[in-house]
């Protein structure tokens, strides 16, 4: 029974093989395949929900040679969350690339992404998470390079000559932890691990290599390009699911093994990044031109609140308010997962329906595609953490655990990244809103504007509503205990 | 005796950092690439030295293994970076 | 399913369900889009008189719903959320009869009635709010959702005051979110308790209470205008008239009000705040805002806009009432809560109609309206009279008892001349509109043909609203000591909130 | 029975308003004030109901004077009520006038039988701006300037009321003190409370809206303006200074120097006067000011408090309804212009100044006895005062009936139907007398008339330049003309420096 954790990756691979092979019915078998993923995570969920974590050596060789696959709640959370991402991105896909060739293109690498990715969350072994890495890298760069132009490839090529460097520095320094423990074992690195310079410097490596694939702030320049210019549905899942599953691998060291390697001075300079993406991230996003590119930077920012998180669960002590806090960062994590392929889906029906994204000239929006229009408020309600979002009970722990701790410093710059959001997302309504006639084509069918809605809705009043869940399946600490 | 693992990792880590210099300095694209597959050699032998366990016993395996996974993965990664080299260069006149 | 449990979210439901629904309906089925609101209205309204009625035999209707460790969605209906949600049930029904006759043949009806549902349920739910989290989440839904409303037309300016009304809001929102988080930090969950809460807490620093309450009161005061923070109001007079009935009687204004009277009385607690000498800065900031908003009205030719500085000044009596340390103070700024609300929301549609049906938008066209419009303009000089004060008007028992509570607390010598010098100035912007009315004759040439029905002077649905309104508020003031009246429920809610 | 009648008398003149559009409009408004003087009549003083669920909790009833102050007050507003049903037929905007008269006068009852502070202020404010729309009915430039300032002072007026009151009710703990209660009231609220009833009733410095507000509204509404709402300033003092049971004499000082200026100074104020009606009005300032004059001696002096506040009532019916009677009668001389009607007009001028066996001679009598009887050194202030009054009043009625005389020319017959109810209200004065024996000896103050005649025949016949040259130096309302000027002045400043200041920064 415990060879659960297998089926979230075996499906998605055969579904890209099977879609190679008949590339005519590649859409149906790409949507079939995120269906039967989307239900083996399903079972996982439950079945970690009721016996806790899982561990299975591939195919039962013992820990030290064999890939192990571990399914912990953080992992299959956030396994739950690619898989119905993607399930909804590739259901507006097959609208997107509707009587294409891309279509069959599509489909096989973007099936092999998912595996990739899903491969990568369950891995429990050091070396693993770098040939995941490594191939969902690829995946994602072919993805990216699917997109119409000269400036789709060049952004592709700057994203996989910099992807592959990423790898370099996480492959050395996880070389660098293997001379130094003889083991790639997260969990057995865990207790083994001692603060002093060899292990620092394997982290600084295998950090700055994570780093610049989740594109913190000074190492963000490739992520705008390349998610601007890729396909709606491609760009989706790039800012929603890769570019969140290196900032994982980052959570997994930072909090998991490399635990007590750590020092405050570290993770307040990964809080810095981080405000310095939330601040950067917003202006840029506030003055993009087309709304794809505002999105892309809008990822930026967000990526900035995730790691605003790091020194504030460092100085917690554990107990009910680390695991607050350790919830919150989650529930942010999700809500911006779902909002920002939201908003990349919407953005997609308003470039194929206006001939282009340009945030100017969108007016008439609301008159011609008022479901459109009603999901991009509904994302962008979740982007700056307004109430019916996850985004806002979880920016409220964040400044609660600030104002704990006494950590005055990130108080002023959520606020100030929030109504940025709140400037950029509404210039986008606003436009919207007003007259002229951007959007000059009547209403589209459902199957193009649903997926998104769905998102938007999951984003907003499912995380917003019962975020306790959250808490329930994360970090049950938190739960009864009132104390604090 | 002692003296040959040194060398090996030193030159690893030398190449690594030629590597990473060329990788980051070099304009035209299949520098880079090149610099980049060198960087990848570098901590392969990185890797290999690691495995080295003294003359009278055999070296471990896995490091091994992980050079040859390492390998694949950088065939694959180069042969994706000089196609799309390829494509971009068809569009120059767009 | 216990009817103590559930009562709240369904008074929360009978207005966001219509209102979702609404949203899906093409424009063409009026008559549905209609009818469910108008259900919607009517069953909120019945809800609302079963929770009077079980508030008034002490049953305490509480629905909680945790959202995250810590943090708790809670609907408590105590005395207080009771008027305030009566009071806003109640004009919601009069304000949808006028939207619905308003914006007869409009574009996007179903989108204005959607969000125009949205907005009722944040301002019931801020009313329900038992603790500072809900609260806050209510008052950021109640800007999101306005922002719609207040866009609604689409022209350029319609926009522009949009984006100023928002950008003003969400600082304020985000002012607002951010004390509440601090002081939910320091202090714990805050559930209002009447009396307030903070005071039994020890070891709280008094230092940071006070930069909260700064932060609590700037972020409310962007809502309920005070000074600095009253731009937003008259940008959003580009609002249809409905929006801005509701935006300037029931909604948007009274949050922020209600809100300061919530800070102050249920989360500091009157006593304690006063020892801090927080009041005094609040009492300031109301009075310069009752002189400041009564002189900018005068020089104020629109009409919507000399409505809108005379909100700015009106709703400051209620700060002013809760800065004054006393029970009968707080009386009188509780139920100018009411009182305001009833007459500024017979001022707009009155307003409305005559935009809507003579096309007249300035003071200076107003020459003779009284003839040619006489239902709607007695209603106006209702409203007018209360807002001076004049007696049987509902206006006057709050300035009686503001008079009152300040001699109570000994602030007469600066409370009473702000009041006689803001009711002259009342008098001296909404005299000469009507003397216009009644007294001037009608100009030879009109600005656009009078529409007239054949008996009545608008459309049915814009006539009675005002009338009715008009008539609750001339009720309010001449019944004011009877059972059941605005005044005794508000004497109900001042006596708890004083711990003797 | 009596309470009904009393709420009765409130409620008709409401309810007349709905007929008011008919045809039967202007008759309804006359039997609109009926009620109010059966109650007069017929409930006994001192009846109250209390209406706990009206305003803040209502007490209506009628107490000593109250009833006779109702007496007069309903009588004038009938009879007003009558004159105008005949003489506003062909007005356009009889309806409005209808409008507000009814509701001036449902304002004036519920003052005056209103016991509590929230009837009464009700019934002061329902008054004072109704009685705005009177006077601007004739829509002149002159009748809206006029309406503005009377507006102005009018609300100032009910705000200071309504802050004394609030101060007031604070202090007594009840809505409706008794005099006892009324004890220590502090200088603010005292202040405030003469502020009020100073403005209303037009004592000298407040009087500047009386001389305009009264000539320019129509003739019925300026004999109710004159002789009904001022009085209800009387009212308020009455009921709300602790007269008797607490001597005040700082303020007793202020109003008697106040009253006796006011008498003083309306023969030089008013003689000059050109319009009969402004003539009137002085006189009226006049008057006020020897009654202002006495109750400032019963604030100095509580024992004779109860004689003098008896006899200022009677001094108020008997003015009231004289000044209300010349009123209609320059009314009805001035329409019809008929030498019968001129003739009859000298019979209330005499009256009011003082004719013997008239309510005039009988209320003055009633007056000087009640204050002459104080021993106090103030005594000799009215040794001097009543008679100067007197013969300021009866010169003041001289030039009013020369004035009047230029007006009646035409030789056309007694109006007999449009003066019916002129007639009927001056029987009513001819016969009050008649209730009251010991009537005073017709010489002591017969000579006041005789000096009045002698000095008129002497100026009419000689014309002496200086006091030709003085005719119509001083305009109506004296110092507010200056006043307004300087007002005007400033508002123009203002705007120019706001105008400057915009220009600059748009410029900027």
């Amino acid at each position: 029974m415990n060879s659960l954790p297998v089926w979230p990756i075996i499906l998605p691979l055969s579904g890209a093989l099977l879609a190679i092979l008949w590339p005519r019915r590649s859409a149906r078998i790409g949507l079939f395949a995120s269906l039967s993923t989307l239900f083996a995570t399903g079972l996982l969920l439950w079945q970690v929900a009721s016996q806790g974590q899982l561990i299975h050596p591939l195919g039962g060789w013992d820990p030290g040679l064999a890939i192990v696959l571990r399914a912990d709640a953080l992992a299959t959370t956030l396994l739950l969350m690619s898989s119905l991402v993607a399930l909804a991105a590739g259901w507006y896909a097959t609208a997107y690339f509707e009587n294409t060739t891309k279509q069959s293109q599509f489909w096989p690498l973007w099936l092999l992404m998912i595996a990739a990715l899903h491969a990568m969350l369950l891995s429990a072994d050091l070396f693993n998470l770098y040939v995941t890495l490594e191939l969902l890298g690829l995946s994602a760069v072919s993805l990216a390079a699917l997109g119409a132009g000269r400036a789709a490839v060049e952004a592709a090529l700057r994203y996989l000559t910099v992807g592959l460097l990423g790898s370099m520095a996480f492959l050395a320094g996880l070389t660098l932890v293997y001379t130094r423990y003889g083991t790639l074992d997260m969990l057995s690195l865990a207790q083994v691990i001692e603060s002093e310079p060899a292990t620092w410097l394997a982290l600084a490596l295998m950090s700055t290599g994570l780093l610049v694939k989740s594109a913190l702030f000074p190492l963000h320049f490739w992520l705008p390009p390349a998610h601007a210019n890729a396909p709606a549905p491609v760009s989706a899942a790039l800012s929603a699911l890769v570019v969140k599953a290196a900032f994982y691998l980052m959570l997994r060291l930072w909090l998991d093994t490399f635990q007590s390697a750590l020092t405050p001075a570290a993770s307040s300079l990964l809080g810095l990044l981080g405000a310095g993406a939330v601040l950067w991230g917003s202006w840029n996003a506030l003055r993009a031109p087309r709304l794809k590119l505002l999105a892309a930077y809008s990822t930026v920012a967000q990526l900035g609140y995730l790691f605003i998180f790091f020194p504030l669960l460092m100085a917690l002590p554990p107990g009910p308010r680390y695991d607050a806090a350790f919830g919150a960062l989650v529930l942010m994590a999700l809500t911006h997962g779902f909002a920002k392929s939201a908003l990349f889906l919407t953005a997609g029906v308003i470039q194929q329906r206006a001939g282009h994204d340009r945030i100017e000239g969108l007016g008439g929006t609301a008159r011609a595609l008022p479901v459109t229009t009603f999901t991009l408020a509904l994302a962008g309600v979740a982007l700056i953490g307004l109430p019916p979002s996850g985004a806002f009970i979880a920016k409220w722990q964040l400044l609660s655990s600030a104002f704990a701790l006494g950590q005055w410093f990130w108080v002023p710059v959520v606020t100030i990244g929030s109504l940025l959001a709140a400037a950029y997302v509404f210039r986008v309504l606003g436009y919207a809103f007003g007259t002229g006639e951007g959007v000059a084509h009547a209403l589209s069918n459902g199957r193009e504007e649903l997926p998104a809605l769905l998102l938007a809705i999951i984003a907003t009043v499912v995380l917003g509503l019962g975020s306790i869940i959250v808490w329930h399946f994360i970090a049950p600490g938190a739960l009864p205990a009132e104390s604090f | 005796m002692f003296f040959t693992e040194t060398i090996y990792a030193l030159t690893g880590v030398a190449l690594f950092g030629l590597g990473l210099r060329g990788s980051l300095l070099r304009r035209s694209l299949l520098g880079r690439i090149l610099a980049i597959n060198i960087c990848g050699a570098g901590v392969f032998l990185m890797l290999v030295t690691v495995a080295y366990r003294g003359p009278e016993q055999l070296p471990d395996a896995l490091p091994h293994a992980r050079v040859l996974t390492g390998i694949v993965v950088a065939v694959s990664a180069t042969a994706l970076a000089l196609a799309l080299g390829r494509r971009f260069r068809e569009t120059e006149s767009e | 399913m216990r009817l103590e449990t559930w009562l709240p979210a369904l008074i929360l439901l009978s207005s966001l369900v219509p209102g979702l629904v609404i949203f899906l309906l093409r424009e063409e089925n009026h008559i549905l889009r209609t009818s469910l609101n108008l259900v919607g209205a009517v069953m909120k309204l019945g809800l609302v008189g079963i929770m009077i009625w079980g508030v008034f035999h002490e049953r305490v209707f509480e629905t909680r719903w945790t959202l995250a460790p810590g943090l708790d969605l809670v609907l408590h209906a105590d005395a207080l959320s009771v008027l305030f949600v009566t009071l806003s049930t109640v004009l919601w029904l009069v304000t949808t009869v006028y939207a619905i006759g308003y914006l007869e043949n409009g574009p996007h009806r179903s989108r204005f009635f959607g969000f125009f549902s949205l907005c009722v349920t944040a301002t019931v739910g801020l009313a329900l709010a038992g603790n500072l989290f809900t609260f806050v989440i209510f008052y950021e839904i109640l800007t999101l959702s306005t922002y719609p409303l207040v866009a609604h037309k689409g022209t350029t300016e319609a926009v522009r005051g949009a984006r100023i009304y928002l950008s003003y809001t969400l600082a304020g929102g985000m002012l607002l979110l951010v004390g509440a988080i601090w002081l939910h930090t320091m202090a714990g969950p805050l559930d209002f308790a009447q009396g307030g809460i903070l005071g039994d807490i020890d070891g709280l620093d008094t230092t940071l209470l006070s930069w909260i309450f700064l932060l609590l009161i700037t972020g409310l005061g962007v809502k309920a205008a005070l000074v600095p923070l009253h731009g937003w109001l008259p940008q959003a007079m580009v609002a249809p008239a409905p929006v801005s009935a509701l935006l300037h009687a029931v909604a948007v204004v009274k949050a922020g009000a209600f809100g300061i009277v919530r800070i102050v009385y249920d989360v500091y607690g009157v006593e304690f705040a006063d020892s801090l000498d927080l009041l005094a800065p609040l009492g300031a900031a109301a009075a310069v805002t009752i002189i400041y908003g009564s002189v900018k009205a005068l020089s104020q030719d629109h009409l919507k806009k000399r409505l809108a500085y005379s909100t700015v000044s009106q709703v400051s009596y209620i700060a002013l009432g809760t800065a004054i340390v006393g029970p009968i103070a707080t009386i009188g700024g509780m139920v100018h809560l009411v009182h305001q609300g009833l007459l500024k929301i017979t001022l707009f549609f009155a307003a409305g109609n005559y935009a809507e049906t003579l096309g007249i938008h300035k003071v200076s066209e107003m020459n003779g309206v009284g003839r040619l419009m006489p239902g709607t303009t007695l209603a106006f000089t209702i409203g007018a009279l209360g807002m001076i004060g004049i007696p049987p008007v509902a206006g006057f028992i709050s300035k009686w008892y503001l008079g009152l509570g300040a001699v109570e607390a000994g602030a007469a010598t600066w409370v009473m001349p702000v009041l006689v010098a803001s009711s002259l100035l009342n008098a001296a912007y909404f005299l000469p509109i009507l003397y216009r009315a009644w007294f001037r004759d009608l100009p030879r040439e009109w600005p656009t043909p009078p529409r007239h029905t054949r008996r009545l002077e608008t459309q049915a649905f814009l006539l009675w609203p005002p009338v009715a309104t008009a008539t609750l508020a001339l009720a309010a003031g001449l019944f004011a000591a009877a059972p059941y009246s605005p005044l005794e429920w508000v004497e109900l809610i001042a006596a708890r909130e004083y711990r003797q | 029975m009596s309470s009904a009648l009393l709420i009765l008398a409130l409620l008709t003149p409401l309810l007349t308003l709905v007929f008011v559009f008919t045809r039967i409009g202007g008759p309804l408004t006359v039997v609109a004030a009926l009620p109010a003087l059966a109650a007069a009549i017929a409930v006994p003083a001192g009846t109250s109901i209390d209406i706990p669920w009206l305003l803040l909790g209502t007490r209506l009833g009628l107490d000593a004077n109250a009833g006779i102050f109702l007496l007069f007050t309903s009588l004038l507003w009938m009879v007003a009520a009558a004159h105008a049903a005949s003489q506003l037929q062909v007005d356009v905007n009889a309806v409005r006038f209808r409008i507000f008269y009814l509701l001036a006068m449902s304002g004036n009852f519920i003052l005056v039988l209103g016991q509590d502070l929230i009837s009464f202020y009700l019934g002061f404010a329902l008054m004072g701006l109704a009685a705005y729309g009177l006077v601007v009915h004739d829509g002149t430039p002159l009748a809206r300037r006029a309406g503005r300032i009377y507006l102005v002072m009018t609300l100032v007026a009910e705000f200071a009321l309504l802050f004394a009151f609030v101060m007031m009710y604070w202090r007594t703990g009840t809505l409706s003190p008794n005099h006892a209660q009324l004890i220590g009231a502090g200088m603010l609220e005292l202040g405030l409370l003469m502020l009020a009833f100073g403005i209303k009733a037009g004592v000298i410095g407040l009087h500047l809206w009386l001389p305009l507000a009264h000539p320019a509204a129509p003739v019925p509404a300026s004999a109710v303006l004159s002789g009904a709402m001022i009085k209800t300033a009387l009212i308020g003092w009455m009921r709300y200074l602790p007269f008797g049971h607490e001597s005040l004499p700082e303020w007793g000082l202020l109003l008697l120097i106040a009253g006796a200026a006011g008498a003083l100074l309306a023969l030089p104020l008013g003689l000059p006067q050109t319009n009969p009606k402004v003539v009137l009005a002085y006189s009226s300032v006049g008057k006020m000011g020897s009654m202002v004059c006495a109750l400032g001696l019963a604030l100095i002096e509580p024992s004779a408090a109860p004689a003098i506040i008896a006899a200022v009532t009677l001094f108020a019916a008997h003015h009231g309804l004289t000044k209300g009677a010349l009123f209609l009668g320059f009314g009805v001389v001035k329409s019809s212009s008929s030498p019968w009607a001129f003739s009859l007009l000298v019979f209330p001028a005499l009256a009011l100044a003082g004719l013997p066996f008239t309510t005039g001679a009988l209320a003055k009598e009633f007056l000087s006895l009640s204050v002459l009887g104080v021993a106090e050194k103030w005594s000799w202030v009215f040794f001097w005062l009543l008679p100067i009054a007197a013969l300021s009043t009866a010169l003041l009625m001289a030039r009013f009936l020369y004035l009047m005389s230029g007006l009646a020319e035409r030789k056309s017959s007694f109006p007999l139907l449009p003066a019916l109810p002129w007639l009927g209200l001056l029987t009513v004065i001819l016969l009050t007398p008649l209730a009251y024996d010991g009537l005073p000896s017709p010489v002591k103050n017969s000579w006041p008339i005789a000096i009045a005649a002698a000095t008129a025949i002497l100026v009419t016949r000689a014309r002496p330049a200086l006091l030709t040259s003085l005719v119509g130096r001083i305009p109506p309302g004296d110092l507010i003309v200056p006043l307004s000027n300087l007002t005007a002045r400033l508002v123009a400043a203002y705007r120019l420096s706001r105008g400057r200041l915009r220009a600059a920064n748009e410029a900027g």
